[in-house]
């Protein structure tokens, strides 16, 4: 799809998220690297579109610095975009203000990496929750008790008696339960959910994704998975989508993409995922081995330096996302 | 060598600092009650003669044409007449500011090199008796009054035991040929012991604590324990590791310190009777001799803010992390 | 087998923390065969890293080796004085850190760094270092002439690239890497495991390869360690310990792990409950509280059963492992531990 | 700068109030010389307060010894003067009583408003950035370019002078330093998790600094006012050495002039110029143990 026709797309109910174009540039300075000459902008996310159905979970999965947490950020207006458009419920978030920001705020949530860092440390846990609900305004006397179905929702047992504990006396599966409560608190319509269970450890990993899932499905949540783990995402996410130097790869169905990656980075991306059994192939990698600088890209396909089938056209034009069978791939070959 | 254009920027900064500091100060001697000149106009003078000697030193004009004026003064160095000595203030500063630097950059010079030795000393032996001792040490010579440090100095050095003379630069009437002659001459060395001794003391506090502190930082950095690991000696692992990195702010600091040493001269000057641009501040408000003091407050910034540019010039070049981003 | 390049026995370290003590290590035994790549398991906190460190006897100032033997090459490591402890140091025990970017002097060049050790503990004179510099970037794939570069300089793969040529420098007999790839992305971490097992198979040399992801251990390891609360709770080949795992702590953690291979509806299975805190740790078996099998019995010290040979497994249950492992298949055996 | 520490290991049940507060200013209680540094400040404090019961005479009253001669340069304990008299024959022991009033006047009051308005300034510039930012640490620069001491000195020529001018030009140019360190602090809080929790939990700004950024930058406001007030009373001494301080307010300063003037060197007076510098070392380093400044006395590391 070449762009979607603007208010087309605003008006349809069943999408939740509209995103067309998106841009994210900033100059990262430096009177050095401007001195030899060395571009200073870094485009973290460089003309990216895709929508979300109301319901649907979408993984946006991609190395680090491919702009996958800049994405995030964008839809929750925690970055100002340098480009393009992002709609909410059909509104654009850009001038959103004041009330309006507010209203924003109850409706689209995160859920942060680092809970020992999410928390502020000299609260209790139900300072930490009440928060969100003192700024929704809900009277004092319901807060307790709201507080107590939110730990609930997130299964931590006998909630009531880390009420009045601080952060540092509880684990990191704990921890991360408690930032979920609070970005559920509200009852949102959308979370986005970056790279929740990467600070924990594997044997407590499962049991805050399986909260994740069962909270999703419960509040019919639409949601965001953001990570660099494909093995993670397509526990959590029916569709994916494969970004790259601030640009978007791959975008379609998760099984498919996990069973016949068209995009040669994804095909690349799910080869290298070490699997826990051992006589899994040993074969290199059908990738160059150049590090992506987002500062300067290589023109036309910012790909095209590390892929084994680069031709002319690559270098000349940059790839239009194509539908092709299920997915949308930019990438010349289709 | 790299062009530095693309510095611009902090230069851009340098200017706009020099600018409101220059303003600031003509607005603070403009902005005094009475007649700047009042102290030198004798009050036998007619209205006439006492508006032809206010035209001579400009102060007939309305205020921001003497601004112009004496921005224009300024660019080309023209810093005006001194009330008292009636000659050039510009020629006064800059006899004067050769005393302040020597006193300055001698005293730092000493106290950098036993703060940095002192400082490193430390963190290798942290928690052992002898810190313990010696930081409480330390923080008294931050916590001392510079000038009162001085006077127990000339009072033991010079008068109880005479060994030094009691101030000034030189024995009267001793003459010296040149410039250098004077400088390296054995008098002139002993009128500068004490001085800059005393602010040695004062000033080694910062780079012996700062030194100490970024050992202990660097101490528990990775590379430490892999140049361990590699099984290099300990000598290679604290010096040519530890301390090489522990430097890089200590050595930015000594440019920063230069104009923090600058302040501390006024006083350290005033006391061993030493003929800096400190002193002459000094005298020059207490005579009302406000064109000199302009000048001579005016000079000290210029060198505080130019050790402050340099300083930022010196850890970006000191660091590899900047000058090859 | 021949005679292993490295066994430890009984193997006890513990740090100082105020008044008490947190046994990090309290009597972990096992053996590092030559020429091989050998992957230590376990999740934080359970003990790898100190272990790690503890061969190389450089450990932090609030803890010591208070226990056991490190026997490598006829030497007890723990006990010898520390010049000759220092011999070794690289010329026959390398390191690899986890994140190399400030593992390497920030304000000295690779090609310093490098000549430092060449030079320093190898005793090359400038020219062979130089050399020798040449030939370890180009084994481990770096253009030479990013020698006078600066760490900095250097991306996250590449840097590690460097660490790996730092630790070739003096051909060691023992590499021990800490997390090597944990902070790389998964196509860059690909490749640097890839480089390590080609230089590993053409050098001969034998690695200990700590990590806390077992299929970065599954892909590139021969043997494995599995560590949890400071005891190894069983280590053998690949095929043993992975496929067939008979600790139930390595069977949880076996179901813990998303399978990008296997069916897409398999739920992930937890471990419920959080390791010991080693500062007072339980009697008894440390994993009891999280075990599903767990009986009575357990609340005694477990006892070293050797399931097939150099394949021990610290548990009371281990020769019923068999069954045990099809049991803990099953997501509900997990849910509501006994 | 030490990163400071984002928790302190407290027990569950809600801490006593005092230990809070003492918790969140980051005083160590159990460190000799934080109780060393406060030691010395209630000694000068009760001084200062009881001066006119503790001080033996009126400190600027000539005296006369019982046989009526002027009680000049009278050594400790002669004529029953505790610490001697001065050349102008004035009872040094007042003179230092009276003096720790106008040094802690001076330093405490000069040190809260250095510390405020730093602390506003570098809160304002960390959190808000680009421009407001920009403004604020150029003006930083500004007052970094002012030398501190001559500024004072001009100051206090034109106006009356009065121990208040260094307080006046404390608060002109020295809240800079805590301005730059209270920035930086800022500038690491407001990328902390929890931060950007509050904001996306709908917080307005004012509502984050004053309960997510404000408690974590008290600890380091406290340490700079502490560091400040021994800048104040070292300011003060110099200049009322310089012969610039207040005539009619007996200072240390004051006192180290008068000695100065009167060839007190000369005379070998140690019992006359010692002393009160012995009493500027002892409140200006307190406030450095207080909050062991010594760890934090250095520059600001100059990280960019």
């Amino acid at each position: 799809m070449d762009g979607p026709g603007m208010n087309m797309i605003t008006k349809r109910p069943d999408i939740l998220v509209s995103v067309f174009d998106a841009k994210l540039h900033y100059d990262v300075g430096g009177a050095f690297a401007a001195m030899r000459g060395k571009s200073t902008v870094v485009k973290a996310v460089d003309g990216v579109s895709f929508d979300i159905r109301r319901g649907e979970s979408v993984g946006l999965l991609g190395e680090s610095g491919c702009g996958k947490t800049s994405m995030g950020r964008l839809l929750l207006k925690l970055e100002e975009k340098t480009g393009g458009t992002i709609h909410f419920n059909g509104e654009e978030i850009g001038a959103v203000r004041g009330s309006g920001l507010k209203k924003f705020r109850s409706k689209a949530q995160l859920i942060f990496q680092n809970p020992f860092d999410a928390i502020n440390p000299r609260f209790t846990i139900r300072q930490t929750l009440s928060e969100p609900l003192e700024n929704a305004d809900i009277p004092k006397r319901e807060r307790e008790d709201r507080i107590i179905a939110a730990l609930e929702l997130v299964k931590l047992p006998e909630p009531a008696q880390f009420l009045d504990r601080y952060p540092h006396q509880l684990s990191g599966g704990q921890l991360q339960r408690v930032v979920m409560a609070r970005a559920l608190i509200l009852q949102p319509e959308f979370v986005v959910a970056d790279e929740p269970v990467s600070m924990l450890d594997v044997s407590v990993r499962a049991g805050v994704l399986n909260v994740f899932r069962d909270v999703r499905d419960r509040l019919g949540l639409t949601a965001i998975y953001i990570s660099h783990d494909l093995a993670l995402v397509r526990y959590v996410c029916e569709r994916t989508i494969v970004m790259y130097l601030g640009g978007i790869m791959e975008d379609g169905p998760t099984e498919d993409i996990v069973r016949e990656p068209l995009h040669p980075y994804t095909k690349a991306l799910v080869a290298a995922v070490p699997v826990p059994n051992p006589d899994q192939s040993h074969d290199p990698l059908p990738i160059g081995r150049g590090a992506p600088d987002p500062r300067n890209p290589p023109s036309g396909c910012v790909f095209r330096d590390r892929c084994p089938a680069a031709h002319a056209r690559c270098a000349a034009e940059i790839p239009q996302p194509k539908p092709v069978g299920t997915r949308t791939v930019a990438c010349h070959l289709y | 060598m790299k062009n530095f254009k693309a510095v611009g920027g902090r230069l851009l900064q340098l200017a706009l600092v020099l600018w409101a500091v220059v303003t600031i100060l003509f607005l603070m001697f403009r902005l005094m009650p009475g007649n700047p000149m009042a102290a030198y106009i004798d009050p036998t003078f007619t209205l006439e003669q006492q508006q032809q000697l206010m035209a001579q030193f400009g102060l007939d004009k309305p205020l921001w044409q003497q601004y112009l004026i004496y921005l224009g003064n300024l660019l080309q160095g023209e810093l005006g007449q001194s009330f008292r000595y009636r000659e050039p203030v510009g020629q006064r500063i800059w006899i004067l500011l050769p005393n302040t630097l020597i006193l300055t950059f001698s005293s730092l010079i000493v106290a950098y090199v036993f703060g940095i030795l002192a400082g490193a000393y430390l963190a290798w032996r942290r928690g052992s008796w002898v810190e313990q001792a010696a930081i409480p040490l330390v923080l008294t010579t931050r916590a001392m009054p510079e000038f009162w440090l001085g006077m127990v100095m000339l009072a033991i050095f010079s008068f109880s035991l005479g060994w030094l003379p009691a101030g000034g630069t030189r024995a009267p009437g001793a003459e010296y040929s040149g410039f250098l002659d004077l400088y390296t001459s054995r008098d002139f060395l002993a009128h500068l012991a004490l001085p800059a001794a005393t602010l040695a003391i004062y000033s080694q506090g910062l780079p012996l604590l700062l030194m100490r502190s970024n050992m202990l930082d660097v101490m528990k950095e990775d590379f430490v324990t892999m140049a361990r690991i590699k099984g290099l000696s300990n000598w290679t692992v604290v010096v040519r590791h530890a301390a090489r990195n522990a430097l890089l702010p200590v050595m930015t600091s000594f440019a920063i310190a230069v104009g923090y040493q600058l302040q501390g001269n006024v006083v350290v000057e005033s006391v061993f009777s030493w003929p800096g641009l400190g002193r002459e501040l000094v005298n020059a408000v207490a005579a009302s001799d406000y064109p000199l003091a302009q000048g001579a407050f005016l000079m000290i910034a210029l060198v505080v803010i130019f050790m402050n540019l340099l300083a930022d010039l010196l850890y970006a070049f000191l660091d590899p992390r900047i000058s090859h981003a | 087998m021949s005679e292993p390049l490295l066994s430890v026995r009984d193997l006890r370290v513990s740090y100082q923390v105020g008044r008490n003590f947190v046994h990090a290590v309290d009597g972990a035994s096992f053996d590092i065969p030559r020429g091989s790549i050998t992957g230590l398991v376990g999740e934080s906190g359970c003990g790898k890293t100190t272990v790690a460190r503890a061969l190389t006897r450089v450990i932090a100032e609030n803890a010591a080796i208070t226990g056991g033997q490190i026997l490598f090459d006829g030497k007890d490591l723990a006990k010898i004085p520390e010049r000759e402890m220092n011999a070794l140091r690289w010329r026959d025990i390398a390191f690899i850190p986890q994140s190399a970017m400030n593992s390497l002097d920030p304000v000295y060049t690779v090609e310093y760094q490098l000549a430092e050790v060449l030079r320093r503990r190898g005793g090359m004179n400038r020219k062979q270092a130089r050399a020798r510099s040449e030939e370890l970037f180009e084994m481990v794939g770096i253009d030479a002439n990013r020698l006078n570069d600066y760490p900095h300089q250097f991306s996250g793969g590449m840097r590690q690239r460097v660490a790996i040529a730092l630790a070739l420098a003096l051909d060691p007999k023992l590499i021990i890497a800490d997390e090597p790839v944990t902070a790389l992305d998964v196509i860059v971490q690909r490749q640097i495991l890839d480089q390590l097992k080609e230089l590993q198979t053409r050098l001969g040399v034998s690695v200990i390869l700590v990590t806390h992801d077992i299929s970065v251990v599954a892909y590139i390891c021969d043997r494995t360690v599995v560590m949890y609360a400071g005891k190894v709770a069983e280590s053998g080949t690949m095929q043993a310990a992975l496929t067939a795992p008979s600790h139930p702590y390595t069977m949880g953690l076996r179901n813990a792990f998303p399978d990008l291979q296997g069916a897409a509806s398999g739920i992930l299975t937890p471990i419920e409950g959080a390791p010991p805190n080693l500062a007072n740790p339980p009697t008894g078996c440390r994993f009891k509280p999280r075990c599903p099998f767990a009986l009575d019995i357990c609340g005694t010290e477990p006892p070293v059963v050797d399931v097939a040979p150099g394949h021990p497994v610290l548990c009371h249950r281990a020769n019923e492992s068999a069954a045990l492992r099809i049991e803990a298949a099953r997501t509900e055996t997990w849910m509501a531990p006994a | 700068m030490p990163e400071i520490a984002a928790a302190a290991i407290i027990k569950s049940r809600r801490p006593h109030i005092l230990a809070r507060m003492f918790r969140a200013l980051r005083l160590p209680m159990n460190d000799p010389f934080a109780v060393a540094g406060l030691l010395i400040y209630l000694v000068f404090i009760v001084v200062a307060v009881f001066a006119d019961q503790i001080a033996t005479h009126d400190p600027t009253e000539i005296l006369y010894t019982p046989a009526y001669d002027l009680a000049a340069d009278l050594r400790p304990g002669q004529d029953g003067f505790i610490m001697g008299t001065t050349s102008l024959g004035r009872d040094i022991f007042s003179q230092l009583v009276y003096g720790s009033r106008s040094a802690l006047l001076i330093g405490i009051t000069a040190a809260f408003m250095v510390a405020l308005i730093g602390s506003i300034i570098g809160l304002v510039a960390g959190y808000f950035g680009r421009w407001v930012d920009a403004i604020l640490m150029r003006l930083a620069d500004i007052a970094f370019g002012i030398p501190f001491l001559p500024f004072v000195i001009v100051l206090a020529a034109f106006l009356r002078p009065s121990i208040w001018n260094v307080v006046i030009a404390m608060a002109l140019v020295l809240w800079r330093d805590t301005a730059r360190v209270i920035r930086s602090q800022v500038l690491t809080l407001r990328t902390r998790g929890y931060v950007e929790a509050a904001r996306v939990a709908g917080s307005s700004d004012f509502k984050i600094i004053l309960r997510h950024i404000a408690p974590n930058i008290l600890p380091l406001s406290f340490l700079y006012g502490s560091i400040a007030i021994g800048w104040a009373i070292l300011t003060e001494a110099s200049i009322s050495f310089l012969g610039f301080g207040d005539p009619d307010s007996i200072s240390w300063g004051y006192m180290l002039q008068d000695a100065f003037a009167s060839q007190a060197l000369a005379k070998q007076a140690y019992y006359w110029f010692v002393p009160p510098g012995i009493c500027i070392i002892l409140v200006v380093s307190a406030g450095f143990f207080i909050t062991r400044g010594y760890e934090n006395i250095l520059f600001p590391k100059l990280s960019r």
